[in-house]
């Protein structure tokens, strides 16, 4: 095994000497090289979530709509009509430090795996994105790769890129994120399961085939602090190859559609390793599998490169053998290279062979549940403090120009204009607004989902960043009118062995939780990137929340954009807001520094309680949510996105962030029903749609200035028009 | 009569389902077309969709351009058969020999997704009911759609009058802002906007029923072209 | 078994983005670059009982595949013998 | 002026989906391809003292900008002198 060390294997594997001597208890002898390789990486972090894995018990994850809860490649819940969806959001965000582009394509290519392998075809994906200032030009460079990147997987396997966000923080200079989440499409009465049964059944392995791509990936780019020698981990880069996973979805949902597969399982992380072991213990099973039939890209590869290769565009099924002859011509007319590498046995172990020769022998329990699960030692980080004073707002015309132009607040456009946000032909709100809409063609439905997070405001207070990510995230899908129906997430860290960012960890999930809860939405599925941090320096904690919700008739749906002159303005909740924190107070006052207000959870269920069904009364023109740039903001980017000017002199307060707010524009004549239909909920008339001015209270600017400004501020920076 | 539309599924073909939904939104009978087959079951119109066939690799469309089914298609439209190629589609028939040109990289050297409004040039049965001068809101997304044809092809093109529509804006920096153009004969057509994704107003715009209605016009009157 | 090497370029005349868009880039970044031309190169192995047969049928591929004759020119070489356009 | 030849292959051992689809789609033409790389090549002309300068810069150039280390590998000749990696 070529890990030249001075240091026993188990160590240069990321493995600690207590780690070790329960490995050599659990299989009750020493473990050989092959499988302590496997070891060290299901129980790295990354697959085995040793240090998360007691905390994530803190989500609620049931509910009446749940399908399928975490612990599945994703979750599933029951939308009505017949119809599910699957949804789960993942982080590539080292592999896309390493290299921007492949890495951000195949982070797109391991989510899709994870939505199809449950039986759903991908209809939406969403990518949440963090890069340094992009003053700089490298964080350009890298930016700009990124979103090719994701593009380019996404494009070319036609699934619609509807939403998703970026931020530039400096934090995320040395260490960027990619957070990618896929919605599928499903029966509700046909899920897959990894779940591997049927003693005697094959284990097939069918797409690409396997060459030297990502070995050590797991372990090395995702279980270990990302830092200067990048070099040494360059030739563990996977390629993506969207052509070839396009085939495997058409392929994998015909299988899916003939019946012919009992189980299904994408290799994604530690390759066939993890991919046969969780079958395997998902199903309460063995396996048996012989390496030397695996088909090979390169010559003499040694067993454990083959186990643990995490080549793109592969998936394992099992299938039962008088089924083998009907999944080997499907394949074919897909042009996809399929082969038989193992089957199902009764013992409960994974069996590995290689030319003949047994290569390992592990009981497939020590692999998965064995996983040692850590508590960690939390401290409070002794930045955290108090509210801030903040003195009054001098000048908001400037102040609103600035906002609107700066990177944190400007058009998306140039993003998402590269990526194909149409093809499936579902797209009835596109990117741009809050949520995006996505009708369930034939049905009537259709699904809003939104993918947000705030580091900031986690860094500032981590608890009600937790609240807070989940609350927006809804907030964004309750202002098309959907009803918020479940969470999925991607909790980026820096090192958990750090108590405070432990303490981060745990108290943003606490915060998550109690979000969750108060607003009924069930966690079904996540990933966990932890080790994010350069030299020592963590990046801002980074909870990343997607939440879909429904629709029950697409054509109701509310986007963010004013409709028509003459229609009133007013704002809906009145959840606590400050400066601290704001996109004001780092832009304006040059700083990231207070305590975040904590949101009123209460609150925030009667808002998207009264939004939904003010949509579904027909009642509104148009809702966006108030985040980033306050009241002020979200009025200039309604009039923006309508083309269409806004007259709202009652508007105050306008640059504070907090949860709970909504700005809403109605005909003058729905107003009362909307009055009635608010009953507790405040509900406060800003002014009314119309003219070519944007007057956000002491705040005015021209329409078409503001436009140019939050059009022309990233197509600049990026330096194309 | 209802006419029989193909839509041809190549590897990597994205919008064929959409093209396929669009035609029966239309009023037409769509069948699904596979790329190894070397005959149209009996389709009297053929949609050559949108999407990456074969990954785009090589040159967009290239590869499909060889594959069995396109021989098929060459037959059909030989015979005078009505033929639509969209964005993919439109490059796998020029890479075939079908259509006049070829579509290199867009100039910003970037995918683009957004609609874009194309002039209507001539009358033509590709637009039944539209006049030059009207104006039509079709979607497009792509990343090779600047079409390109030497000064005598262009020549030829006007001569002619295979252009249907000029691109307004131009978004690719497509040669004399070129979005649609005919084969000689006017039975083959070929545009990088997406009319199947413009036949419902709910999701912006219901333009692209008109190119699909010509398709079908076609097809029952093929001397029209 | 034979390994030839074929390379596209683009034709004289026709404009060249790619190309154009990094001579620019070099150029901004004070490189003494005067014009960039971008064009693709191909390692075929092909089983031909001579290097001519590999040869002739390398130009065949090239012809009707690799290369589109309105915008590309190309050429074959033996792997080893390529030379520029 | 010096006229360079930058040639980009992927490395070793790295996957090369538009190589193995060419491949697959000549194989399936009948075609007695064993094997396709797919690579760039770059024409680049330099205002450089020498040939010698103009190499050394265009190497420069190549590991910047237009190779990536991480998974191509690229050579420099004298235009008309470029050989297979
Ligand atoms: N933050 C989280 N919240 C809820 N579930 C999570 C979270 N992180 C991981 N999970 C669940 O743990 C399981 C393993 O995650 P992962 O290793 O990312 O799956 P895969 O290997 O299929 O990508 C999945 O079911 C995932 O949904
Ligand atoms: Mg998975």
């Amino acid at each position: 095994m070529n890990v030249a060390s001075p240091q026993p294997l188990h160590r240069s594997l990321g493995l600690t000497d207590e780690e070790y001597s329960r490995i050599g208890e659990a299989i009750g002898r020493e473990p050989n090289d092959f499988e302590l390789a496997v070891f060290s990486l299901l129980w790295s972090e990354h697959c085995g979530y040793k240090h998360s894995r007691r905390l994530l018990g803190r989500f609620p994850t049931s509910g009446p709509a749940v399908l399928q809860g975490p612990g599945e490649n994703a979750g599933v819940i029951d939308v009505g009509d017949g119809l599910a969806v699957a949804l789960k959001v993942e982080s590539h965000n080292h592999p896309s430090a390493v290299e921007p582009f492949q890495g951000a394509a195949t982070g797109v290519g391991g989510i899709l795996r994870d939505i199809f392998a449950m039986g759903a075809r991908p209809i939406a994906i969403l990518d949440s994105l963090r890069f340094g200032e992009l003053e700089s030009p490298e964080q350009r460079q890298l930016f700009g790769r990124v979103v090719e990147g994701v593009g380019h997987y996404g494009n070319c396997v036609g699934v619609a890129n509807v939403g998703g966000e970026v931020e530039f923080e400096a934090p995320y200079e040395h260490n960027c994120l990619v957070n990618a989440m896929c919605v599928g499409l499903l029966d509700a009465g046909r899920l897959q399961s990894a779940g591997a049964a049927g003693a005697g059944n094959l284990l097939v392995l069918y797409g690409s085939r396997t060459g030297r791509d990502g070995i050590g990936g797991a372990s090395v780019l995702a279980s270990q602090g990302f830092d200067e020698d990048s070099a040494g981990k360059r030739p563990s880069v996977q390629i993506g190859d969207p052509f070839t996973g396009k085939k495997l979805i058409e392929c994998t949902l015909a299988l899916i559609d003939a019946g012919l597969v009992a189980a299904l399982q994408d290799l994604g992380a530690a390759g066939l390793a993890s991919s046969t072991a969780e079958m395997a213990s998902a199903g309460g099973v063995g396996l048996d599998v012989d390496l030397s039939r695996v088909p090979l890209r390169e010559p003499d590869m040694e067993p454990f490169e083959i186990m643990i290769s995490e080549s793109q565009e592969r998936m394992a099924a099992i299938v039962e053998p008088e089924r083998w002859p009907e999944v080997e011509a499907l394949c074919a007319r897909w042009d996809m290279d399929a082969t038989v590498i193992g089957e199902v046995t009764g013992g409960g172990r994974l069996r590995v062979l290689f030319e003949g020769e047994p290569v390992g022998d592990l009981p497939v329990a020590a692999l998965t549940d064995g996983c040692p699960r850590y508590d960690l030692e939390r401290t409070r980080p002794a930045r955290l403090a108090g509210p801030c004073r903040f003195p009054p707002v001098s000048d908001p015309t400037a102040a609103l120009r600035t906002l609107l132009g700066s990177p944190g607040i400007a058009s998306r456009r140039w993003i998402t204009r590269q990526y194909d946000q149409l093809v499936g032909s579902g797209t009835v709100v596109r990117p741009g607004g809050d949520a995006a809409v996505v009708r369930l063609t034939p049905s009537a439905r259709a699904i809003a989902v939104s993918l947000d997070g705030n580091g900031r405001r986690t860094w500032l207070h981590p608890r009600r960043g937790g609240m807070s990510a989940v609350c927006e995230a809804a907030r964004n899908v309750a202002c098309t009118g959907a009803r918020p129906a479940a969470v999925t997430n991607c909790l980026n860290f820096g090192n958990p062995e750090h108590p405070e960012v432990a303490y981060e960890l745990a108290e943003a999930i606490e915060g998550m939780a109690l979000a969750c809860e108060a607003l009924d939405l069930p966690v079904v599925s996540g990933n966990v990137s932890l080790y994010n941090e350069h030299a020592g320096h963590p990046i801002q904690p980074t909870p990343v929340v997607g939440v879909v919700g429904v629709l029950e008739d697409a054509d109701l749906a509310v986007s963010a954009a004013f409709r028509e002159t003459g229609d009133v303005v007013l704002l809906a909740g009145n959840g606590p807001a400050a400066l601290d924190g704001s996109e004001y107070q780092k832009r304006l006052l040059g700083e990231v520094a207070g305590e975040i207000p904590e949101p009123d959870l209460d609150a925030e269920r009667a808002l998207h309680g009264f939004l939904a069904a003010a949509a579904a009364a027909g009642l509104l023109q148009s809702a966006h949510d108030i985040s980033s740039g306050g009241l002020a903001v979200a009025l200039a980017e309604s009039a923006i996105l309508g083309g269409v000017g806004v007259d709202a002199p009652a508007a105050e307060w306008l640059f504070d962030e907090g949860e709970g707010r909504v700005v809403i524009s109605a005909r003058a004549g729905n107003v009362p029903a909307l009055v009635e239909l608010a009953g507790s909920l405040p509900l406060r008339e800003l002014g009314a749609v119309g003219g070519d001015r944007i007057v956000a209270g002491a705040a005015v600017i021209d329409l078409s200035d503001a436009t140019g400004r939050y059009e022309s501020a990233i197509p600049e920076l990026m330096g194309d028009r | 009569m209802s006419v029989r539309v193909g839509v041809v599924t190549f590897p990597g073909s994205c919008d064929d389902r959409d093209a396929l939904r669009a035609i029966e939104l239309v009023g037409g009978e769509p069948a699904q077309l596979w790329h190894a087959d070397d005959h149209l079951h009996a389709a009297d119109a053929v949609i050559v969709p949108g999407g990456f066939s074969y990954g785009d690799y090589l040159r967009p469309g290239a590869l499909a351009a060889r594959s069995p089914v396109m021989r098929a298609i060459v037959r059909h439209a030989g015979d005078g058969g009505p033929v639509l190629g969209i964005c993919n589609g439109f490059q796998v028939l020029t890479e075939a020999g079908l259509l006049p040109g070829v579509l290199r990289p867009n100039t910003g050297l970037r995918f683009r997704c957004h609609d874009v409004g194309l002039r209507v040039q001539r009358p033509s049965p590709w637009l039944p009911q539209r006049e030059p001068g009207d104006l039509l809101e079709i979607p497009m997304k792509h990343h090779d759609g600047c079409y390109f044809a030497d000064p005598a092809t262009l020549a030829e093109l006007d001569r002619y009058g295979q252009v249907l529509l000029r691109y307004e804006p131009n978004p690719n920096g497509s040669v004399a802002a070129i979005a649609c153009v005919t084969s000689r004969e006017g039975n083959v057509a070929g545009l990088m906007p997406h009319p199947e994704h413009a036949v419902d107003p709910l999701l912006g715009s219901a333009d692209g029923r008109v190119l699909l209605a010509g398709l079908l016009g076609l097809a029952r009157t093929p001397a029209a072209a | 078994m034979t390994r030839v090497t074929v390379t596209v370029r683009p034709k004289e005349g026709i404009l060249d983005p790619q190309g154009e868009a990094l001579r620019r880039s070099l150029a901004a970044g004070g490189q003494p670059v005067l014009a960039v031309r971008a064009g693709k190169l191909f390692d075929v192995e092909i089983d031909a009982a001579s290097d001519a047969e590999a040869l002739a049928l390398a130009e065949q591929i090239a012809g009707d595949l690799l290369a589109n004759p309105l915008i590309e020119e190309h050429r074959v070489d033996l792997a080893g013998e390529e030379r520029a356009g």
